[in-house]
C-alpha cells in the first residue's frame, strides 16, 4: 500500500508501482493541499500504508503529521523507510540564504518552493526515487519497479520536445502569476515570472503593489497572467483591464480538472491552456 | 350610552395549557371611563393585550376600531431596550406616528404638541434623557405622554399611576376624567385601587377565574 | 506638482468611490445591526452565501442563485420575532453559520470543486472594484439607503418598542422583514464586491465608536458614516503609500478610532467627575 | 464477530473520549454562553489566537506565548459589566474578531512567517487527537468543569440579576471574571485539538437546543451535555463510515438534532393548543 | 432609639453632570420603619442603591452593616433577563444564597423556608413558572419573597407595593410591621401613598432637592 500526499505523487507512484501495490493520495487536486479537512479515511489510509510519500519543503505542514501521529504507525514516520521525503534529490528553487531566514524576513517556504512537479524532468526525478524506495521495502519486485520507473521516464523524454515545442512562443516572453507555484515549470520552458500578484501568501495584493504589477506588464509587455482555479480571478481581471493581458487558469494538480487525469494530461492540459486553447 | 366600540365573544386567551380567560362576552360602549380591576394575575393585563390585538386569541372574536384609529396604550412593564439613544421626546413622539408620514425634523404643530404632552406630567425639563436615565416615575409620565399626544379616541392604560407619586398620580387621574367627560373618550385603565376607583366611575370591569364581567362599583359616583 | 502615479485617485478612482460609498450605507444600517444585536450578520451571510454556491455547484444551478436563494433562507429566520423566544437572536446566527461552514466542506468534501474555488467567487476586495461593480453598488446601495431613510420611523418604533409599534398601527413584522431582507442584499452584494471583513467592520466598528461617542440617535447616524468614510479614506491611502493590503489597513484604522473614541469618552468622565466633587 | 478495522472505538479510541469529553464540558459552559449572550465567543478568541500568535512570531516570543496573553486579554476586555455600556457585549466582540482577523494579515503581511504556518500551529481536528492531547484535555476540562459546578450558583446569580446578586453578598464582578476567564482558557485549549468550527458547535448548537426543550435550567444543563455526546458518537459513527470530515459530519448531526427539537417543541406547541380549544 | 445601623455623611451622588443627591447626612437608627417618601425622580431609588452599595458615590462616607449580614432587596424595576429558565422558586431561592454554600438540591430545612416565602405570597402554586411567565404584581410578590426568605436585619425595598392588589398590599405592609415590630427588623421603604405611610410609622425620610431628612409624619400613629 502506497499513500500519497498529493494527487500528482499518486499519479507518478501509481505508474511505477503498477500492479504491484495499491495507491492512494490524500489530496484529490481540488483542494489546495496547504488547507486540509482530516476525515477518518485519511488516517486509516496512514495506518495501512507501508510507503508514505510526501511532497516535502513544508507543502504539508499543516496536517502531515498530526495524520501520521494519528495513525500510529511508526513505519511511515520521517526518517523511516516507509517515508519518503520527494524532495529529497530536487534541485531546490527560492530557497532563503540563511543570512536572511530570521523570523522578521520569514517566509512560508522556509526550505525553498515546494511547486516542483510543475516541472516534469523533477516527476522523472521522483519516479527514480519512488523506484529505489519501493525496490528497498519490496525486493521480490524491485525488478518490476525500476522497469516502471523507466517508462515513466521514457515517457516523459518522449514528450518533452513535444511540450517544448509548445511552448516556444512563451520562450523569454514573461508572464504573471498569482502564488509563487509556477516557478519550476517556468523556468524549465525558459518563460521568466516577472512578478506574482499576491505579495506574499495568504495576503491580498496592496494597491502599491497592483501598481507595481501593472507597471510590469505594461514595461515587459507581459501577455499572460497564469494562475490556479482556488484563487480569485479579481486582481488578475483588474491588470488585465489596464493592460489588456490574458488571464490562464489552469490546474497545478493530477485531478484539479476533469481533463487532468493523470501527470501527462496535466502538463498537457496547463499548456494547452498556456497556448489559449 | 351609544353602541359598543369594543366587543369581545367567546374569547378564550391561554398561554400554553394555561387557559387564562374563559369564553369572555365583554360589549364596552363607547365614551365610558371602565377600570378593569382584579387580585394580581387574574388576566387584566392579558384582556387588555387581548383588546389591542398583541396576544393571539384561541377562539372567540374581538371586534374593535383600532384598524381606523389606533388606541392609545400605557404598557405596565415599562421595558425600552436601554441601548437605544432615543431621547424622552423621541419616544413620546411616537405617538404622533400616523401624523408623521415622512421622515426629518418633526414640523411645527407636532413638535408643540409633544411639548405640551411632556409639559403635563412635568416631564419637558427631562425631555433629552434618554429612557435609561429616567426613574421609575419618570419613565411612567413618558410612556403616558405617548399614549394621550396623539388624542386616541380609546385610550388603554396598565395600571398607569403604579409608580407616580400622589401629586402626579391625581393629576393622571384628572385628566383621565376630563377625557372622559369633556372629549368623550374610551378609557380603559387597569387599577387597583378600588376605593379611587369608585371615586371616579360607576362601572367597572372585574376579571376573576378567567371570567370578565361588567360590574357596578357600589361607589359614591353619580 | 500633481504626480498620477502617486495619486490614488487617480490610479484607483472606482475603488475610492466605491469604498466611500458602500463606508456611508453599511455603518448607517450597522446602527441597527449593533441594536438589534445582530452584530455578526455579516460573516454568518457570508459563510452561508458559501454554502449556496457550494450548493449549486452540486445541483448543477447558477452559483449565484444559490448564494442568492441561502441568503434569503437565512434572513427569513433571523428575521423571526425573537422576543419571545427561548433562543436570542444571536444563537440562531450561531448554528446558521456553524451550519453552513460545516455543510460547504461536507458538500464539496463529496463532489463539485474545491471550497478554495468557492472561496474564490465570492471573493471581495475593495482595491479591485471594477468601473462595472461600482455601477452594481450604486443600483443596490442607492435604493436601500433610499428605503433606510424612508422608512426610518417605522423600523425605528419596531425595534424600539414593538408592543407599542404595533398598538399604533405600525405592521412590525412587515418592517422586521423588510429591514433583514434589505441587510441581507446589501451584505452579500457589497461583501462579494468589497470583502467580507471590510463589510463586517462596516456594519460593526464605525456604529460602535459612532453608539459610544453619543447618546442621540441622530447624530450617531450622522458621526457613524462619517467615521466609516473618514477610515475608509485614510485607509486606503496608508494601504496605498505603505504597501499594505487595503481592506485589512482599513479595519485597523476604523478599530484604531473605536479605541480614540472610547478613551475620549472615558476621559471626559473622568473630568466631569473631577468638576463636580 | 469483532471486526476491529470496522470499529470505531479500537481505531479511535482516543479521538472518541476526547470527543465525548470536550462535548460535554462545553456544552455545559455554552448554555451560560448563550444566556450571557456571547454566542461569537468561540471564534472570535480563535481569530484572537491567530492574531497572538502572529504578533509572538514578528516579537519572536514563543507562539503559544502570544496567543495566550492575547486571547486573555481579549477575554478580560469582554468580562467587562456591560449592562451599563452603551454598546452591548456582543459588538465589542465584533470588534475584537475584525481587529484580531485584519492584524493577522497586516503582521504576516509586512514580516513574519505566512498565515499557513500559523494557521497550521492552531490547527485542530478531534479524529487527529492523540494520546498525549488527550491528557492535556483531561488537565484542563476536568478543573474546568469543577469550577463550574463549584460556583454554579455565585455565577447564575451574578448572570441572573447582578444588581441583587451584589447586595447578597456575591462579588459579581469577580465570578463573571473568573468564569469568562476558564471559558477562555477551556476554548483556546479544546479548539487548538479538536478544531474551532466543533467547539463554537458545542457551545452554542448543542445548549440552544437544550434550552429549547427544557424551561428547566438543571434540566437543560444535563439535556445539553447528552445532546453533544450523541452528535459527537453519531458524527463520528458516520464520518468513519460514509468518508466524511469528522468535525462538520459532528456539527452537521448537532444542527439536525437542533433542527428536531425545534420542530418537536413546535408540535407540541400545536397539540396543546389543539386539545385545549 | 438605639444606635444608627446607617450613617451616611455628605453624600454626593451623580449621574454625569446631573448631582442627584447633594450632601446628604442621615442616620437611620437600628430597628426603625423608615419610609423614603418624595416625588418621582427626587432621588429616592438613588439613595437606597447608594445605601446598598450598588452606585457609587462621589463624595462622602456611607457606613452599613452589610458585609457581615446582607441586607434584603426589593428592586423598582422587576427585570430579571427573561430568558433564564428559571423558576420563581428558584429565584425565591437566591435570596438564600448566603446559607448555601454547595451546589446541588436544597436541604430540607431551605425548601420549607422557601416554600413558606411562597406561601404567604399565595405563589405556591405559581412556583414553577418562570420569571417571564408571571403577570406584575406577581413578579413583585416573588421579589418580596426573595427579599424576605433570608430573614435579613435590614431590608430595603424600592416601591413594593406599586402593583398588588389590594389584599396583597395590606398583607405586605401589615407583614413589615409586624417584622419590625416583632422581630426588630430595621425597614427601608419607598412609598409614594403618604396616607398609608402615616398609619405606619410616624417618622419618614423626605428626600427632595438633593436632600433627605428625617421628619414627622404626621400621623395619627403613636
Ligand atoms: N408570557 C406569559 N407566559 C405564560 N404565562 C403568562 C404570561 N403572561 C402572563 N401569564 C400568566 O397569565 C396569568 C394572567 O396574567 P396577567 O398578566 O394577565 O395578570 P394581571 O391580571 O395583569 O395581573 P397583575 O395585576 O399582577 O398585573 C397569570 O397566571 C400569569 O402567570
Ligand atoms: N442610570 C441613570 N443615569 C442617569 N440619570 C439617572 C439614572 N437613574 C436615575 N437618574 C436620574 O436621577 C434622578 C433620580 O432618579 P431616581 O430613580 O433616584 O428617582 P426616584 O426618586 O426613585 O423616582 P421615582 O419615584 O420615579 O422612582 C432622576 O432625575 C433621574 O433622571
Ligand atoms: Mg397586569
Ligand atoms: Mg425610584
Ligand atoms: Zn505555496
Amino acid at each position: 500500500n502506497i499513500v500519497t500526499t498529493t494527487s500528482d505523487l499518486g499519479s507518478i507512484a501509481a505508474a511505477v508501482a503498477g500492479d504491484h501495490a495499491k495507491v492512494e493520495s490524500i489530496c484529490t487536486g481540488k483542494e489546495d493541499p496547504h488547507h486540509l479537512q482530516a476525515r477518518p479515511k485519511y488516517i486509516m489510509m496512514a495506518r495501512n500504508a507501508d510507503l508514505w510519500i510526501r511532497t516535502g519543503m513544508e507543502l504539508e505542514i499543516g496536517w502531515e503529521m498530526p495524520v501520521i501521529d494519528g495513525s500510529r504507525n511508526s513505519n511511515i514516520r520521517p526518517g523511516q523507510p516507509g517515508h519518503l521525503d520527494a524532495s529529497t534529490n530536487i534541485e531546490k528553487l527560492d530557497i532563503p540564504d540563511a543570512g536572511t531566514i530570521s523570523r522578521a524576513l520569514g517566509d512560508v517556504h522556509a526550505q525553498g518552493n515546494p511547486h516542483y512537479l510543475t516541472d516534469p524532468l523533477n516527476a522523472r526525478l521522483v519516479a527514480r526515487d519512488i523506484a529505489e524506495r519501493l525496490a528497498q521495502l519490496d525486493p521480490a519486485n524491485a525488478e518490476a519497479y525500476r522497469a516502471n520507473a523507466a517508462a515513466f521516464q521514457q515517457r516523459i523524454d518522449e514528450r518533452i520536445p513535444e511540450w517544448t515545442r509548445a511552448m516556444a512562443a512563451f520562450e523569454n516572453q514573461s508572464i504573471v502569476t498569482y502564488h509563487k507555484s509556477w516557478i519550476y515549470f517556468a523556468k524549465r520552458f525558459g518563460m521568466p515570472i516577472a512578478i506574482e500578484l499576491e505579495p506574499k501568501p495568504g495576503v491580498p495584493p496592496s494597491p502599491a503593489h497592483l501598481n507595481q504589477v501593472v507597471q510590469t506588464v505594461q514595461q515587459q509587455k507581459i501577455g499572460v497572467i497564469l494562475q490556479e482555479p482556488w484563487y480569485s480571478k479579481k486582481p488578475a481581471q483588474l491588470v488585465a483591464g489596464k493592460t489588456g493581458a490574458r488571464i490562464v487558469v489552469a490546474p497545478i494538480a493530477t485531478g484539479g480538472d476533469p481533463a487532468a487525469t493523470d501527470y501527462f494530461s496535466l502538463i498537457d492540459l496547463i499548456i494547452q491552456r498556456l497556448g489559449g486553447k | 350610552m351609544s353602541d359598543p366600540i369594543i366587543c369581545c365573544r367567546d374569547v378564550c386567551v391561554a398561554y400554553g395549557r394555561n387557559e387564562v380567560l374563559h369564553q369572555v362576552n365583554l360589549e364596552i360602549p363607547r365614551g365610558v371611563f371602565l377600570p378593569f380591576t382584579g387580585p394580581n394575575g387574574a388576566g387584566k393585563t392579558t384582556l387588555l393585550r387581548a383588546i389591542l390585538g398583541l396576544i393571539p386569541i384561541r377562539h372567540g372574536k374581538i371586534i374593535t376600531p383600532f384598524r381606523q384609529k389606533p388606541a392609545g396604550y400605557v404598557p405596565q412593564q415599562r421595558v425600552i431596550d436601554p441601548l437605544y439613544p432615543v431621547s424622552a421626546r423621541q419616544i413620546v413622539a411616537m405617538g404622533l406616528h400616523r401624523q408623521l408620514r415622512w421622515p426629518g425634523p418633526l414640523p411645527h404643530s407636532r413638535r408643540t404638541a409633544i411639548d405640551a404632552a411632556l409639559e403635563q406630567f412635568g416631564m419637558l425639563e427631562h425631555a433629552s434623557k434618554t429612557f435609561r436615565e429616567l426613574s421609575g416615575g419618570m419613565k411612567q409620565k413618558i410612556l403616558l405622554a405617548r399614549a394621550f399626544v396623539a388624542g386616541a379616541d380609546v385610550i388603554a392604560l396598565d395600571e398607569p399611576t403604579s409608580e407616580l407619586d400622589e401629586s402626579a398620580e391625581t393629576e393622571v387621574l384628572n385628566h383621565l376624567l376630563r377625557l372622559n367627560r369633556e372629549m368623550g373618550k374610551t378609557i380603559l385603565m387597569v387599577h387597583h385601587d378600588l376605593d379611587q376607583v369608585a371615586r371616579l366611575t360607576n362601572t367597572m370591569c372585574r376579571i376573576r377565574h378567567g371570567k370578565a364581567e361588567l360590574i357596578e362599583t357600589g361607589g359614591s359616583h353619580a | 506638482m500633481h504626480d498620477s502615479l502617486n495619486c490614488l485617485y487617480c490610479q484607483f478612482g472606482d475603488a475610492l468611490s466605491a469604498g466611500l460609498l458602500v463606508a456611508a450605507v453599511c455603518s448607517v444600517l450597522g446602527v441597527y445591526v449593533i441594536l438589534k444585536r445582530a452584530v455578526f450578520i455579516g460573516i454568518t451571510l457570508s459563510e452561508v452565501a458559501t454554502c449556496g454556491v457550494a450548493a449549486a455547484f452540486l445541483l448543477g444551478t447558477p452559483p449565484f442563485a444559490g448564494s442568492l436563494a441561502l441568503v434569503l433562507g437565512a434572513v427569513a429566520l433571523l428575521s423571526l420575532p425573537f422576543e419571545r423566544q427561548q433562543i436570542p437572536r444571536d444563537a440562531l446566527m450561531g448554528i446558521l453559520f456553524i451550519a453552513a461552514s460545516a455543510l460547504s466542506v461536507l458538500l464539496v468534501a463529496k463532489s463539485g470543486p474545491g471550497l478554495m474555488e468557492i472561496d474564490a467567487l465570492l471573493y471581495g476586495d475593495l482595491i479591485l472594484t471594477s468601473r462595472r461593480e461600482l455601477v452594481t453598488l450604486l443600483g443596490i446601495l442607492v435604493p436601500a439607503l433610499l428605503f433606510f431613510v424612508g422608512a426610518f420611523r417605522p423600523i425605528l418604533y419596531t425595534f424600539l418598542d414593538r408592543d407599542a409599534a404595533r398598538v399604533l398601527g405600525i405592521r412590525a413584522g412587515l418592517w422586521e422583514t423588510l429591514y433583514f431582507l434589505v441587510l441581507g442584499i446589501v451584505i452579500a452584494a457589497t461583501s462579494q464586491i468589497a470583502g467580507a471583513l471590510l463589510i463586517f467592520c462596516y456594519l460593526v466598528v464605525c456604529p460602535a465608536t459612532a453608539l459610544i461617542l453619543s447618546k442621540r440617535l441622530m447624530v450617531v447616524l450622522w458621526i457613524a458614516p462619517l467615521m466609516a468614510m473618514t477610515a475608509t479614506f485614510s485607509g486606503m491611502l496608508i494601504s496605498f503609500h505603505a504597501d499594505l493590503p487595503t481592506n485589512q489597513t482599513i479595519c485597523i484604522i476604523a478599530c484604531l478610532l473605536f479605541i480614540t473614541g472610547a478613551a475620549i469618552k472615558q476621559l471626559v468622565r473622568f473630568l466631569v467627575r473631577l468638576r463636580i466633587s
